[in-house]
């Protein structure tokens, strides 16, 4: 059994080992998702959160769940499973079936589930970022308290609609946290390819947002900034604006298979130094919180319930021919036919 | 029934929808303080207060995202577009976002939204404030697209376009802010979209039309009167959903048709009309389906050369006499 | 003639005429250093450089806008749109820039701009990356606008395109990019804007498309073939200029017409084709013009549901069965 | 006749009498535009340059006209004046004639002279910016020391487009040069209610762009302004970004006929004591330059130029209904007709 935490502890051994579960599920669960694509079970684009779980199970831990609202890019298997959405429906959403998060309609790109607060999944490059101070808008509207937690990547983060959505935000004084979620790359380009400063905190500032530069990898860190910022934002409702630094360990999507195009084995080795997953293990075996055997233990269970999760979702039915035609409209059918 | 002009249907309906129900709002450009461009929103913000009536930076894609994300979240927000034209920005939001946002979520979200503002050309407002839109946003599926002609229909058409649970496009013209006409006493007034309205009835001829050039149609139908042609003239009100029916019906009964939009000519929601009653009224049809459209140009500023490219009366009348 | 793919052939005509012409640059999202998303361009980063192909960031607006901007300094961009569907951010330099920026100007400002990358439906990308907007584009006046089909009609357009001084909306499609072909040993082989070419010659009917679904009719006329009927297919390739004349004269001879295209169908460019063959070919026509689009809703993500949604060879064959 | 200049002057007698001169005529000619509005001779959106007039004047001195490049929005009859484009043609443009700079096909927004390096000539707000930044990318392309001056408003400086553009000219180190015309209102709009910061020059930071804010009522500071920011970016060939603080006088447009939804007389008042045509006069009488006869026979001899110039265009021809389908495209004609 893992001894009992150190004073010094900075989140209790319950606390630590709920962190590296979730963690972990995001790892298997996105690793399964990229299996799946291999296998030709999954398709379209499909893009992995692995190397940015903090960013999900971090600032997610740290929201009232299910009354603050959360919106993402495309990335976001992350961010739906940490916000309680039916695992085998976001699977089975990934695999296009009928009971699908999305009824099969939108895919991986597009998941959301309104009553855990989430607001999807976009696949426009920043295209979501207005419509996130939209719903920040809709709160303050209603004078209730919730704030809007927007994530975006480092490439969403030239988006002229993003700076238009700044000001806006700053002007209306919105309760809002915008995330970047720096990995350092959009898709095939580097960051120092594309910003012409690659300090993204900055961009708040002209617009008088407070605006700062995070670590992401670290999930007890990532914590202690999230419950900061966000009651900040709670309390005071304004805006703000972080740079969570980040990287991404895959592909840009499941097709991306030539990395070597962006990056060196070198960077990704250096890189890998601080993954997430790694950074938790070493800190649970520094503080002698787990054996090595619980901790392989938690990580075979977790791959037995990522494959359960899978074939549930596998033995689900694609969609009917006739919801072609169904969600169009709220109300009327369009026209049909070729 | 109470006199009144296009501009005040539309304000007098905004006024009751906002009275009514708490979520409504709007939100646009020189709305607020400044009364609105061509002052559909006069007294609003004076009424309503800032909270409701929302002047914005000059940022049309933040100004429809923002409004579909409040839309997303259960407020109806009104935008208005100080001109169609400008909407082209913000179509990102509009196709990308609000028409496909109830579908991509497999039901799950409703985008409540109306984009309301003048297509079409002005008086010599040159090539990149002078477009006609409709036809592009009538073509995708997830919106609904009306272009009342009259200050009843204005009436009517936004009190559904405000009730209803999906984007709506609502295209107003410049031409018709000053005219007059009766709306219902009924702050409950709506007219259901798809509907085409018959704005005069004739039998040898049908003139469809929607928007300014309902009213185009209605003097060329007068001279053609003079010469013994009585032309009915479809106001088609409505263009997504598109009420094939009444269209059809009076062509299977007039036997010749003739489609007139201020837009381009060429590419025109209006081919897609003649289209579907060349196809559908095949053995019905006289002579070819007729079009009357603007010239395929930008639109020039100088008043002769502008007045050239948008169809008058004289162009419709032509159209019919080539029929024969 | 040396046989290759359609997307070498397209690099090959990039290669060849930037070799030619230094003003000639090419610029898009990772186009350079990643090669480009469907590899159009792939080895140009390394064989000319960051200064000729130029990677950006993820704002299409300002990648037009400055290419538009370059292009009336003389230089000769070609922009990539990483798919068709992001064009949709940039349509206000397309639009209310490019497309009429010769006009306001007077003739002073030409503007030989290049917009290429792949429109319609790949494989489930579901409803904000599968549009075709090759209609809208070729609504506007001040546009020319072209979707190939083969290698040798993306190699030799694609030419035309670079070297004319008019802003060019270049379609191609994700589904013909490995699609094998002749092209010719030429490097100066053009294909002149609004000539549409006989895909297969026939005298029962007439199938007009152009991309990818010029390939679909080439089955449905296989299979049709078998039936003992003909069917012609026009491959329209470029939309704006058209060449109606080559359309009329193939419904002139063949007294039918079922235009093929795979937009949604309702108020797409091909109720532009329709109604003029409609109009024009009024006393030649056996039977209505028919019509074959993709389904009037925004694309599903699951593949049997997208599959439903893009015309196939079948519902072409069924249209031509119900012309009778 | 005027006393010999003082030892601290800062422009010569000759130049301080041709900036009077320069700007007197922009006002005039302003005015008389104005007027043929009201008179039925003008339509559609007709914007003034009235108090703004060193911005013109001022900056426009600085550059090497005819080899640079400048480009700005819709409030531009001053630009092309200064640029030297003949005025006749800028009038018959406004009043739609043939002869007009753009063939009547323009009108007052959309001027160009490309001999005189002036592209115009903008209604889209924010539009050209991303433009500008193609001009300079040429520049820089083709190896030429040329520089790009992109005017822009206070309310365009919101749009989405300028920030990408200004994330692209600081990527790429192009030699451009953003002016924002901080006339403190977007049409009805004051500037409280448009930015997140009225501070506008903070704009430029996050791009590691130089960025500044400098007057735009004192044609003398004007000028050693400009001068010293036009030399920095061709020297370095890196992009600046700068805030010119000035006012509108006149309505936003010609049609504008409520200005006191927006502002109070006692605001206009106040801004008129820093009028630009006010400030150089009262420099001139402050050193003594010219007699009032002298400013008053130049008022009066300008006058009567802006006079000629209306006369002249008036007298112009409308263009033929033929060249209604000329210029749609340079090698061929649209299809025509209904
Ligand atoms: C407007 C637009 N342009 C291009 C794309 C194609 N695209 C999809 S993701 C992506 C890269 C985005 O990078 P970033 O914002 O850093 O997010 P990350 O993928 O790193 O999470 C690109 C170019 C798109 N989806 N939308
Ligand atoms: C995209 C767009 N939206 C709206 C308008 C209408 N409009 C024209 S000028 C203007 C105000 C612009 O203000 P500013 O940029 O400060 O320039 P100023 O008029 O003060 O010189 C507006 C809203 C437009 N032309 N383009
Ligand atoms: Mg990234
Ligand atoms: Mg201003």
């Amino acid at each position: 059994m893992a001894k009992p935490a150190h004073k010094d502890l900075i989140a209790s051994p319950a606390e630590v080992e709920q962190d590296y579960r979730d963690m972990l599920f995001l790892r298997h669960f996105e690793e399964k998702c990229n299996a799946a694509y291999r296998a030709g079970k999954v398709g379209g684009y499909l893009h992995v959160y692995i190397g940015m779980e903090p960013l999900a199970v971090g600032w997610l831990g740290c929201i009232k769940k299910g009354y603050d609202r959360v919106i993402a890019p495309y990335r976001i298997h992350g961010h739906a499973l940490t916000l309680g959405s039916d695992p085998v429906k976001v699977m089975a959403e990934i695999m296009g079936r009928a009971a699908g998060l999305s009824h099969g309609k939108g895919g991986s790109m597009h998941l959301y589930d309104v009553e855990k607060g989430f607001y999807g999944g976009w696949g426009i490059v920043g295209g979501h970022t207005p419509i996130a101070a939209g719903l920040a808008f809709a709160d303050k509207y209603r004078n209730e308290d919730r704030i809007t937690l927007c994530y975006l990547g480092d490439g969403a983060a030239n988006a002229g609609v993003f700076f238009e959505t700044l000001n806006m935000v700053g002007l209306w004084d919105l309760p809002i946290i915008f995330l970047i979620e720096n990995n350092l790359f959009a898709m095939g380009t580097r960051i120092e390819y594309h910003a012409a400063d690659t300090e993204l905190w900055k961009r708040g500032v002209p617009f008088g947002i407070h605006s700062e530069r995070v670590d992401g990898m670290d999930v007890f860190q990532v914590k202690r900034d999230a419950q900061r910022i966000i009651d900040r934002v709670r309390r005071q409702q304004k805006p703000a604006l972080v740079e969570v630094m980040t990287y991404r360990f895959a592909g840009h999507g499941a097709a991306d298979n030539d990395q070597s195009l962006y990056r060196t084995p070198k960077e990704v080795e250096e890189a890998r130094r601080r993954d997430p997953i790694a950074l938790i293990e070493g800190f649970i075996r520094e503080h002698n919180l787990m054996t090595q055997e619980k901790m392989e233990a938690i990580d075979a269970e977790i791959v037995e319930r990522v494959e359960d999760i899978y074939h549930q979702a596998d033995a689900l039915p694609f969609p009917e021919p006739g919801e072609v035609y169904e969600h169009v409209y709220t109300d009327m059918l369009p026209e049909e036919g070729h | 029934m109470a006199a009144t002009i296009y501009r005040d249907a539309l304000r007098q309906c905004l006024i009751e929808e906002m009275e009514r129900d708490d979520d409504v709002f709007l939100i646009g450009e020189d709305i607020g303080r400044y009364q609105g461009t061509f002052r559909v929103t006069a007294g609003l913000f004076d009424q309503f207060g800032e909270r409701r009536v929302v002047d914005t930076p000059i940022t049309e894609p933040a100004i429809v995202g923002l409004a579909n994300g409040a839309a997303m979240a259960g407020l109806r927000p009104v935008v208005e577009m100080m001109t169609m034209s400008f909407s082209i920005l913000a179509l990102d939001q509009i196709i990308n976002h609000a028409a496909k946002i109830h579908y991509m979520t497999g039901g799950e979200i409703k985008v409540p939204i109306v984009i309301r503002g003048p297509g079409g050309a002005a008086n010599q407002l040159s090539a990149q404030h002078s477009q006609s839109l409709e036809g592009w946003y009538a073509h995708c599926p997830g919106l609904k697209v009306v272009a009342p002609a009259t200050p009843a229909c204005a009436y009517g058409l936004l009190r559904s376009a405000i009730r209803d649970d999906n984007p709506v496009i609502f295209t107003e013209n410049p031409g018709l802010y000053g005219l007059k006409g009766e709306i219902p006493d009924d702050k409950d007034f709506t007219i259901p979209f798809g509907s085409a309205r018959i704005a005069r009835e004739g039998k040898d001829v049908t003139l469809i039309a929607y928007s300014r050039m309902v009213h185009v149609c209605l003097a060329a139908a007068q001279t053609l009167a003079g010469e013994g042609v009585e032309a009915e003239v479809v106001d088609v009100r409505s263009l997504l959903p598109l009420d094939t029916e009444t269209i059809l019906a009076s062509v299977r009964k007039t036997h010749r048709a003739v489609v007139v939009y201020e837009d381009w000519r060429s590419g025109a929601f209006g081919a897609e009309i003649a289209a579907r009653v060349g196809e559908l009224c095949f053995d019905d049809l006289d002579a070819p389906v007729g079009r009357v459209g603007g010239l395929n140009v930008p639109m020039p500023y100088t008043r002769p050369l502008e007045l050239l490219c948008i169809p008058n009366d004289h162009d419709v009348v032509d159209a019919v006499h080539r029929l024969n």
